[in-house]
């Protein structure tokens, strides 16, 4: 980590909390977090581990939360000083969409607008409807609409209030998968165009996969492991999920668009992939995520198959998965890292030991991004 | 319908009163209410007991008292007296605030209900989104409150219309100053002038009526948008 | 600016028609509080700005003096009640006493013996009568004698004792039955009259208080139902 | 402290009296809460106006109607005695009768308010799970609606209390049957026996103030369990 | 479909309903659908389309809604009759948990319990709330509660209910992923052990396909297809999620299972599969899920690759994808098809053709259950 005192940017967070349940049981929540200032950290635990209580200590909901917190320079909560909510410039996305319900959705939108410390560009409104494709319920109550477009419109409102810091507590859970990749790439253009960082509570690993840059792990009230996202994905022995989730990460160069097959040459230091073309012109660099369960290997290059992509590399290491049919294989491709995930009657098949050269197939199909 | 100028004038009069009690009851309840609702605090119980405690007191013998407190030697006539007020009993002002003490619970308890049953939450989004307290509260509290301020009000209203036994002992009937309908209908039955009791009465009651309806019925409007099927 | 004048109910209607008369001859106006004399007690005590006060009896006058708010020379007796039973049904009353003893009736209204001398005189009727046990659970009570008024009016008592000046306002025709009761029966129901000392100044009280020895006055009081003293001397039996 | 056979007496009758009425308004109020809280019937604003209208009259004038409408010759006194029952005034049931119309308006609103506020999701997840509406009745809205019946039990009870000019009017003073504590403290102070008036009015004060201060700190103990962080 | 006179058996919906949301807008649903009787019809469709208001038609809880309803021959709703919610023996996890506020987690179970037609087994008690992980939290109010603990007292609120129908509207959706394998199962086993339907509204189409053995996908308050879950999955014109789900469903027989290598060999007529074994003593049926994105294809056989299973096949048909840079191929495995998803490329790189034989690689990893 770098020094603090050189780099106050980014969020600091410490804090403790105990709810009291009954006589004989409480929660605490404990956690001590150093997130960059910028970009999606995702948050990941199971069903009370305390993800919600962490968010509402940071928006100061929480008034008998001690600890310290700071966001991007500013002191927001220490022994001495408490900033109230409503002077913390945050937008917060409740995990129940908590909806103004004596206003109409627009109702609600424009509530945010107007205490927006920074004026709104009528066409940001435009765009934010838009995306969240509640153009045509603007004029409903929330009594009047679904659960999902509460969600919707929850999310709009967020946004709309233009903080500096956004709050989303699973914002995509009530979505189905359409509209979730309509909001998704709208999130992601939100993390590169704005710096505003973003802290996201998600069960989804393929949401938290497509938009977090960093992760925080939480296991009842405390935190398992923080890190980049990409060192994190390949830890086999975190619960991110369940083992076919698991999956290495890995960032890439887009250096060839094949128009006439509509795919596109990204490049890392292992190699290079074909996956079809995304039209993202503003950025050339791509991130995948590679499932450790996509990926097959074999001990000789063979070219009469339909996977397009075939790598060399090392096997690194071998981890027993939680399913003792199965194996977690390290892959060392270069200078990064991928896994595979194998059964156990494969490996002794191929005699696949430590230090191996195996050939690594995947499906462009496959790739995740 | 033959009402005399005295009639009208104690009409006035009422509506001059019950407004001004009215206003200013909620003027003061409110925040009475929205710290009763929202406080843990032990003194809550003992608040709300004191609060409610007036009403147990028939409202002559409540008026008695406060005759007593607001008068030259009492407590309350002592500091109107050293603030250069001189002393309430007998003035519109006395009026308006025996009614209010007599008044408070039935617009203090309503809005204290309404405002817990709203829970935080509301109030929790409003901050996150920058509304400071008093935002919150005129644009959050204020408008999912309205079925307890609207039975505040209408209570409060009321019971200040119909209250007699407290005017009259703190007021004295003076005519144009502290002479209410209810004490000159009350003037009218005790005087066997049914006939004039009658009217000033029927007047009353289709006045209130009206009002009545017209509240109820607009409340009910506005709420037909927000919950047609109750989801 | 008008004279302030509180005064017992039982004697509004009556004193309507005097300011009436009052301010006819008299530059002076007279502003009128209604109710009753306990209440009027306590407010004068507390500084209400009445100038004169009309008792429903001597005992609040007493008291007054007793506390010197008031200029006892001003004070008198202005009228002396006259009690009556009375039915709204007809005929009731005619045999009253036979009536009253077998407890032919359902209810007996009176005023509170606490609150109104009417009621204080009923007693004394009731017991003068020998009635006291056999009205006993028969009694209600109102308020003052307006009430009792009502009780009976409305039906839901057949007897009440009232007084007479109810039955004979100008704007009322006595409906059903009455008896009114001699006054060898009960102690004199003398209403007095004070000035209050806040107002020994005030030339309208005074001039007022004049015109309440008038003839006319005296007039309009027994057309009402009382009786005016002969003599009308402070606060001396007649 | 130096209360009379009499005060005692009274002060159990008062006891009686709003008990009964507290409880009567209680089961009779609810169903109309309960009807105007889920209405959208054009009745509704109708219905709430006239609840809420015995409050604009005094009450000894609302008490001097009723006098007459219970009289042998009014509409609910030929009523009565067609019943057999005998005409109420200057009975206990006749004040409990007048004690309610003027306490309606008390009872009713908070409760109404209290249900509106609950919506209709506890009540469909309670049908789905099998509760039928009397079932939903008590074991869903009764506990959910218990701030409005607290303060409908509180504001009718203690209205009941201090009560006194209907109460006045309709009860004819009898002893051990309607004459009531208020009674019995105006007359007092009526009487200008100022002592008696407040021994009485300060064994009200207290042992009320006891009441309310013992349900209010039950009622907020009771919150304290459920809410203790808002969430 | 089956002669309705002769199999009366089943849930025979047929509904209208109308929400006034403004003066110009307004929601229509609209809709007849005729579902098994048994076994959970999963409920698919986008936001707003309508999915809720179908349960909460069938719950009775629409005064409003005008149609028919028959389940497992009793009538429900008609012209004439309207049974009334609290009447119809279902159980309704509500799209929020909606629990009763004033009574603690195991207060609403209780209340469940006592209004339960059938006596409860106490085991059914313990049972249910350890499957849902709530041992720890029943003496909790629901403000006490992290939104997933809600989610899964509500779920174990109406399952104890023991009713004739069970309505579950997203009920695993803000759930993680290990919390979802813990309760599907058991979802599963209500399933096949008790006979009762289960109509259940979700997004996730892994849930689904897991669940569910009918579907009824919606669109703007109308039906857009109904049926069973096998043949629904493998249209490519269905909006099920994204094309990267689509996959085939196939119902295999357990033949053996390898204690070694804990894997089972499962057979289907198009020939046999390795997976990791799974413990399901009471059943040796399997239904596995084939995504088309794990499919992969070779003109030859191979022998050193990690992927245990390959099958032959013909190609019966070559579909357009979503994504242009990609081909669906439907593939005749005996008399069952799969779909594997291929880029376009690699289709002419094999020169794939109709009625071509190929080798069909899917690996165990990768097959979803
Ligand atoms: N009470 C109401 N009044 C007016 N319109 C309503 C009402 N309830 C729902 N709607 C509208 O009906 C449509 C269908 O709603 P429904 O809740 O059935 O959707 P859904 O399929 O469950 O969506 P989601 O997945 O977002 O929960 C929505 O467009 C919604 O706006
Ligand atoms: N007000 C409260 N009083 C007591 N305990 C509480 C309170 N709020 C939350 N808890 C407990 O704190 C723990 C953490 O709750 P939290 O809401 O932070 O979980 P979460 O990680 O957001 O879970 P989920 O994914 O289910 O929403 C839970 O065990 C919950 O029961
Ligand atoms: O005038 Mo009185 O005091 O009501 O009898
Ligand atoms: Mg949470
Ligand atoms: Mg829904």
């Amino acid at each position: 980590m770098v020094d603090k005192i050189e780099c106050a940017k980014g969020i600091q967070a410490q804090f403790q909390l105990n709810y009291r349940q009954s006589a004989k049981t409480h929660f605490e929540l404990d956690i001590d977090i150093d997130i960059p200032g910028q970009g999606i950290t995702a948050i990941f635990g199971g069903s009370g581990s305390g993800k919600t209580s962490l968010l509402r200590c940071i928006a100061g909901l929480e008034q008998n939360a001690t600890g310290s917190l700071m966001v991007n320079d500013e002191l927001w909560q220490d022994t001495s000083v408490f900033v109230a909510t409503h002077k913390r410039s945050l937008g917060y996305v409740f995990q129940e969409a908590s909806l103004f319900e004596h206003l109409t959705a627009m109702g609600n939108l424009r509530y945010a607008i107007k205490r927006s410390a920074q004026t709104t560009n009528p066409e940001l409104l435009t765009q934010v409807v838009s995306v969240m494709g509640i153009e045509s319920i603007l004029s409903q109550f929330p009594q009047q609409l679904s659960g999902g477009e509460k969600q919707r419109v929850a999310i709009a409102r967020a946004l709309l209030s233009q903080p500096k810091l956004l709050l989303m507590d699973e914002p995509l859970a009530s979505l189905d998968t359409p509209r979730k990749l309509e909001i998704l790439p709208y999130l992601e253009r939100l993390r590169s165009s704005f710096n505003i960082p973003i802290l996201y509570v998600s069960h989804a690993v393929d949401e938290i996969v497509r938009l977090a840059d960093h992760l925080v792990i939480m296991e009842q009230g405390k935190v398992l492991a923080q890190g980049g996202i990409t060192e994190l994905f390949s830890r086999a022995d975190l619960p991110l999920g369940v083992s076919n989730e698991v999956g290495a990460i890995v960032e890439c160069k887009v250096v060839e668009r094949d128009t006439q097959w509509h795919l596109m040459r990204v490049a890392f230091d292992g190699g290079e992939l074909w996956l079809p073309n995304v039209a993202n012109k503003d950025s050339n660099s791509q991130r995948i995520r590679v499932l450790a369960s996509d990926v097959s290997l074999t001990l000789t290059s063979h070219t009469d198959s339909s996977i397009l992509n075939v790598l060399s590399g090392q096997i690194a290491e071998i981890i027993n998965d939680q399913d003792p049919a199965m194996s977690l294989v390290r892959l060392k491709v270069g200078k990064s890292y991928l896994l595979a995930r194998l059964t156990q009657k494969s490996l002794q098949n191929l005699a696949l030991t430590l230090g191996k050269s195996v050939w690594i197939q995947i499906k462009s199909a496959a790739i995740v991004r | 319908m033959n009402l005399s100028d005295g009639d009208m004038a104690t009409i006035w009069l009422t509506l001059r009163l019950a407004t001004t009690v009215t206003i200013l009851l909620l003027i003061l309840a409110t925040p009475i209410a929205w710290w009763l609702a929202r406080t843990n605090s032990w003194l809550k119980g003992l608040v709300s007991a004191l609060v409610a405690l007036p009403l147990v007191l028939p409202p002559t013998v409540l008026g008695f008292y406060l005759l007593l407190a607001m008068g030259p030697n009492g407590a309350i006539g002592q500091f109107t007296q050293a603030l250069g007020l001189g002393t309430l009993p007998f003035t519109f002002w006395g009026l308006v605030v025996a009614s209010m003490v007599y008044s408070m619970p039935f617009v203090v308890q309503p809005i204290q209900n309404a405002i817990e049953a709203i829970g935080n939450r509301p109030l929790e989004a409003a901050a996150t989104l920058g509304a400071g307290p008093l935002d919150r509260f005129f644009t959050v509290v204020l408008p999912l409150a309205k079925p307890g301020f609207m039975t505040a009000t209408i209570l409060g209203f009321a019971h200040t219309v119909g209250e007699f036994g407290i005017v009259l002992m703190i007021g004295g009937s003076i005519a144009g100053e502290t002479r209410v309908v209810s004490v000159q209908i009350y003037d009218h039955v005790e005087g066997l002038q049914y006939a004039q009791a009658h009217a000033l009465s029927g007047v009353m009651i289709v006045f209130s009526f009206v009002v009545l309806l017209m509240l109820y019925t607009f409340q009910r409007k506005r709420k037909a948008v927000g919950m047609t099927y109750g989801r | 600016k008008p004279v302030h004048v509180a005064v017992a109910a039982n004697f509004g209607n009556t004193m309507q028609r005097l300011v009436t008369e009052f301010e006819k001859t008299s530059d002076y106006q007279i502003a009128l509080s209604f109710g009753s004399s306990g209440k009027f007690y306590a407010q004068i005590k507390q500084g209400a700005p009445y100038e004169l006060f009309f008792s429903a009896d001597q005992a609040k006058p007493d008291a007054l003096q007793h506390d010197g708010l008031v200029i006892a020379a001003s004070r008198f007796t202005y009228a002396i009640g006259r009690l009556a039973v009375w039915s709204a049904r007809p005929d009731f009353v005619n045999k009253i006493e036979s009536t009253l003893k077998q407890g032919t009736f359902n209810k007996l209204a009176i005023a509170h013996p606490k609150l109104a001398p009417y009621g204080v005189a009923t007693l004394e009727v009731l017991r003068y009568l020998e009635l006291i046990d056999a009205t006993q659970s028969k009694l209600v009570r109102g308020e003052n004698i307006a009430q009792t008024y009502q009780f009976v009016s409305s039906g839901n008592a057949d007897l009440g004792f009232i007084a007479l000046s109810q039955l004979l306002g100008k704007n009322k025709v006595p409906q059903g039955s009455y008896w009114l009761v001699p006054d060898a029966m009960h102690h004199a129901i003398k209403q007095d009259v004070v000035l209050l000392r806040s107002a020994a100044k005030s030339q309208g009280a005074k001039a007022f208080l004049d015109f309440m020895h008038t003839h006319k006055a005296r007039n309009i009081i027994t057309e009402f139902g009382y009786l005016a003293p002969n003599r009308l001397t402070m606060g001396q039996d007649i």
